[in-house]
């Protein structure tokens, strides 16, 4: 949609013309600023010591969930590691089930065993919220491995961080993938930390995108503050996975604005460096480009940012308010009924 | 029923169930066009396809976590693993990813899966290849692990592990594959968790496991001779183990050995000995004995492995001192 | 002496040994620039400069294999993991590596490493951040098993560990880091193999480690106050674990509860437990009783957490029990 | 030295000068001879199985070691994987404490608990010998990083085959060797085939060679059936390694005659397959081209064949006769004694 000027010819347009339609500019926009809310109510719960343990907020990337997961389908399956609550709102876990989580309640989305690093949804091909760095790109060729067995049509997007792909198991992954040629996308989170260590530190052969070519994987970047561009990138990143089988290895740039968790003193950095990103800000630059194109007026802005408020909001108190999980539902969920052979006799080995 | 080997069995439990079941998948190093580094799975290849029987490189963690990833989706793999000790480079992928996800997703999905392959020395191949890290993963609590000794439940329990909805480790003697014995030719259902008496007797209990049961039942051959009965179970599942059955025989014997190949220090042989302990306090005329491997890695050097492994010897010598 | 921190106290023992010796460096995760991730390396880099305080990329398979190699040519590593739930990506490494190259290669080469990191759960970290690994490793022969409670033996047995001349497995308690306490301010080897005896007693003798030794001594408490008066053994060193010790409290107070964080099956209790019914049959008069962690991986839910771990009612149950 | 004709002026000559003196080349075909004749005396001894559990016999890839390793210096450190005979013999391990080991004697280089696979010599800084895939790649970063810690001024040259670069360590470490600078030298031995494996049914962006880019090293090849071009390729990533702190990675192309290990029944590839590769002979054509060059007379290489016949047999009689070890001495190799605090109790926890 070009925007058109109020009665004045425009020498220049600033933001170009989309292909997007309106309605789904929008909701690039809605979703980011949902998470946004959502992250900055998270961090509130934090402080007041109603989530514990990890809580690695996404502010600051929440264009390149947003951008990535507009690009898929309903059939496509998506993992990720523990940086994950935008990923899960993106995907469509609702909030309340989230928070609910994050406060370990059993009407989490993992009853309230996983917590903020261990969000599952699997009625939405979600599959999680993986703690150990790396270990879940194993399971994501897994996924796309069983897509293409059950020739369902569908594709596995893996995000991970930049600091994951030191990992072992993960250039495992990316040889196999490209030799079984499995429908994946493998999108490297690069917000240049992985706690307190930047990627210069961490990784030879910058910039990472080089790895691809080692296994002869498709190898492309996007720009992660960019909603449009992530989700350019992605669609055709997952267009070569699905129609052609080609893996690809996309390296997103990105920043988090806040610690690598809640507990993290942030000393390994500079204030202006931050300051210098937050410039660039994903929800505030395409609020701008949105505003130039006049897709988005000033009131439907605030409309969708008081939703987002009330939205983050009335999942927190849901989560206060739900019930804590119990023993015996932490026993039922160890192991799934059987239903082909008689059911094992299941002794618990501690006494008292 | 027919006498084929272990290996066999083995063999015929794979193809039985991946008729039976299209999402039954088998992956590992050299499972198909080799047709299995110790040809378990002879025929697979050229029976259900390169879909269904897949070759890797040499990256354990990458097609362990991909088979998770696989039942995660929906499917059965079942993965091989050329020798149990090439597990743990898989280690993290098999107790975090295996061990927790089901649970820390709350429930949301199954992992009916297999990891199975050959464990165990005896064969002189050294430290590095003979480990027995069957008592490692039964301390993981989601996980089930079984270990056959003998041809008709190597069958009969793999079939029971491909249809579980659980995880199950299975663990092979590479020495026990060459053995013969009557096997049912179709369907044959070992349950889990359940024991076996393989020989009886009143005067002690031995309980065994995978190919220690075989230097058991020598070792009570030789008892007999010496007018002591002893009564030897076969545990087929380690965890969770048949302790109705122990307790049955040790309420009898009142005297219990425990026999298991790998190296003491907290194997699953002293998770017995406790339980029994604990729960038989006043059953028990003497001290529970544990015949293990030897505290040390596995040597080369085949006289001395044969004393580090848990042998004859060592049983009789062990049965003695419970028998007072 | 001085009151210090859990913390502080092996940083120290870091610290005199590296001034001591130039071959000991340090290596992990965030352990030079961010200054650990638990601080416990706070101001080594500056102290001693990049070259013996190195942070690596999150590759812990790699760091402790060069470690491992360092270790081989002479150095004295210490490797720091910033949980010990991430050992098991390295599990190959530190079991086949660390656990057989000095034996496989006739003892030509020495393996003078530290391993250390937290362990253990109890702040809502999930099941796959909380494990308490110690049995595993404690069941390969080569390896020796250490887990201070107190800050004096943190620093002790740090420097103990880092000037052994054999690899030592060190697991400090996430709980402990902020733990006070009179630390000597130079010289202080905790010898390892010893346990220490934390509270003196004659009804009941409790076995504990790492943090669930201060479980254990609260629950102690709470017994005394009933009148029941129990012996607290901190081990200190899980294997090899002090027999001599324990030994002498269960001669004379006959009954043993055995306190450990990790999950039950074949954890290192039930070796405890097999030794003191074997060693010392006679002398029990009731069952040992284990409190362990619960069969579950560690759930996240705070309330749930502290229902898994051994806590004071738990530990008050198993011993009012053995007591009858 | 040029091979100068017998009063007949030669055209084109076949072999071209060597700048290696007449001695060198001597002892480079010397060392494959023993090599071959040492394995041949291994798969006999295999057979009367007098050699038990695994052994992989180095036969065809004998150019590899000796080019290699005469390209070192004595300070220099040696580790490989359990294909080990070879390059334990070109290290300058003496064939009967090879031999010894492999029969598992008292005498053997690791005193009979190693077996074939775990061949050490500390003296010659022999790292082993090392049977997990993949797995030793690590400590041969951890044996530079201990030279450069130390200031030695040596060099790491690690051997693998190339079915373990699809082992993660083995990426990470290659990571780790770059960043770090470490003096090292990956040399991968490409025989093509890892078991029944060929490389191109496990490894994804061939040739391996490439790999290297991904982590910012220099990448090389080299001919493993041609002993020199094996020595001069692995001197130059020598030199980068020792003079630059540059990290090389290697391929260098081979082939093995025999079996995966004696136990292997070989189906995999065909006769004719092994046939073409027998007619690239590092022994044969190296034999050859020294005649041509007129280094080598017929009577001096039947000497050395002699010699390294006699050496194997030597060796294998000095194993037979050799003492097996004793559970004693097995336990006393456990641990070190400490020498800086008081012993530690060792109880052996099985105690029948
Ligand atoms: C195997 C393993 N090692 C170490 C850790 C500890 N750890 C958690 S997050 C993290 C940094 C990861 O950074 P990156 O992949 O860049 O992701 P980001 O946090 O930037 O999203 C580390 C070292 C872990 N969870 N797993
Ligand atoms: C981690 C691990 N997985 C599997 C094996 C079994 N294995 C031993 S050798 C081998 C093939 C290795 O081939 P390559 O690296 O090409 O060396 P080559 O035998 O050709 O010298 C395999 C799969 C092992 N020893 N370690
Ligand atoms: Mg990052
Ligand atoms: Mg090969």
């Amino acid at each position: 949609m070009v925007a058109e000027g109020p009665g004045v010819a425009v020498a220049e347009p600033k933001a170009p013309a989309s292909s997007l339609s309106a309605e789904i500019q929008i909701d690039l926009y809605r979703q980011m600023v949902r998470i946004r809310r959502f992250e900055e109510k998270s961090a509130q719960a934090f402080m007041r010591a109603e989530i514990k343990g990890f809580c690695h907020l996404y502010i600051g990337q929440e264009a390149v969930a947003v951008g990535a997961l507009a690009a898929l389908e309903p059939r496509d399956a998506v993992i990720t590691a523990y940086r994950d609550h935008g990923i899960a709102l993106a995907r469509g876990t609702p909030a309340r089930a989230c928070m609910a989580e994050l406060l370990g309640k059993k009407t989490g989305c993992s009853r309230g065993m996983g917590g903020s690093m261990h969000l599952f949804h699997r009625a939405n091909h979600f599959y999680g919220g993986h703690a150990i760095v790396g270990a879940h790109t194993a399971l994501a060729a897994g996924l796309a491995f069983a897509q293409q067995y059950e020739n369902t049509g569908g594709i596995t997007l893996c995000f991970l961080g930049e600091g994951a792909v030191n990992q072992g198991v993960f250039a495992e992954t990316l040889n196999l993938v490209s030799l079984w040629k499995l429908p994946i996308v493998f999108l490297i989170e690069n917000n240049d930390y992985a706690m307190g260590t930047s990627v210069s530190r961490s990784s030879a052969g910058l910039p990472l995108v080089n790895r691809a070519s080692a296994f002869d994987l498709a190898g492309r970047t996007a720009n992660g503050m960019d909603v449009e561009d992530v989700r350019k990138k992605v669609a055709e990143a997952v267009s070569l996975a699905r129609t052609e089988h080609l893996p690809t290895l996309l390296e997103v740039s990105t920043y988090r604005y806040r610690g690598h968790s809640m507990s993290d003193p942030d000393t390994y950095r500079t204030k202006q460096e931050i300051e210098e990103w937050k410039k660039r800000d994903p929800i505030l630059l395409y609020r701008e480009k949105l505003e130039e194109r006049q897709v988005l007026l000033d009131a439907l802005a605030k409309q969708i940012d008081g939703e987002a408020r009330a939205e983050a909001q009335d999942a927190l108190t849901f989560a206060e308010e739900s019930p804590e999980p119990d023993l015996d539902l932490a026993f039922s969920l160890l192991f799934s009924p059987e239903d082909q052979i008689d059911p094992i006799l299941r002794p618990r080995y501690s006494d008292i | 029923m027919a006498k084929i080997t272990y290996r066999q069995a083995l063999n015929q439990a794979m193809a039985e169930e991946m008729e039976r079941d299209p999402s039954v998948f088998l992956i590992g190093e050299e499972v198909a066009e080799y047709q299995g580094a110790f040809k378990v799975s002879q025929g697979l290849l050229q029976r259900f396809g390169a879909k269904r029987v897949l070759d890797t490189p040499i990256s354990e963690a990458a097609f362990s976590g991909l088979a998770v990833g696989a039942a995660l989706y929906g499917l059965r793999p079942i993965v091989e693993f050329m020798n149990w000790s090439f597990s743990f480079v898989a280690f993290d992928q098999l107790v975090n990813n295996v061990g927790s996800l089901r649970f820390m997703s709350g429930g949301q999905f199954n992992l009916p899966m297999v990891i199975r392959g050959p464990s165990g020395g005896g064969t002189q191949i050294g430290a590095t290849h003979s480990h027995c890290p069957e008592s490692w993963f039964a301390g993981v609590p989601a996980l089930t692990v079984v270990s056959p000794a003998f041809p008709d439940d190597a069958k009969g329990l793999l079939k029971s592990s491909i249809r579980s909805n659980n995880p199950v480790f299975f663990f092979e003697g590479e020495r026990l594959y060459g053995m013969e014995g009557e096997v049912p030719d179709g369907e044959c259902l070992t349950p889990i968790g359940q024991a076996r008496v393989c020989r009886e007797g009143s005067d002690l209990t031995i309980v065994s496991g995978g190919y220690a049961t075989h230097a058991a039942l020598s070792a009570a051959e030789v008892l007999g001779a010496e007018g002591k009965e002893a009564e030897v179970i076969d545990l087929r599942t380690i965890k969770p183990y048949d302790f109705v059955r122990i307790a049955q025989s040790v309420q009898k014997t009142n005297r219990l050995v425990i026999v298991e190949e790998n190296k003491p220090f907290a194997g699953w042989g002293a998770q017995i000995a406790y339980d029994v302990q604990h729960r038989l306090f006043d059953w028990l005329d003497a001290p529970i004995l544990r015949v293990t491997g030897l505290d040390i890695p596995q040597p080369y050097n085949g006289s001395l492995e044969a004393k580090v492994l848990p042998n004859g010897e060592r049983i009789i010598a062990a049965a003695r001192q419970v028998l007072g």
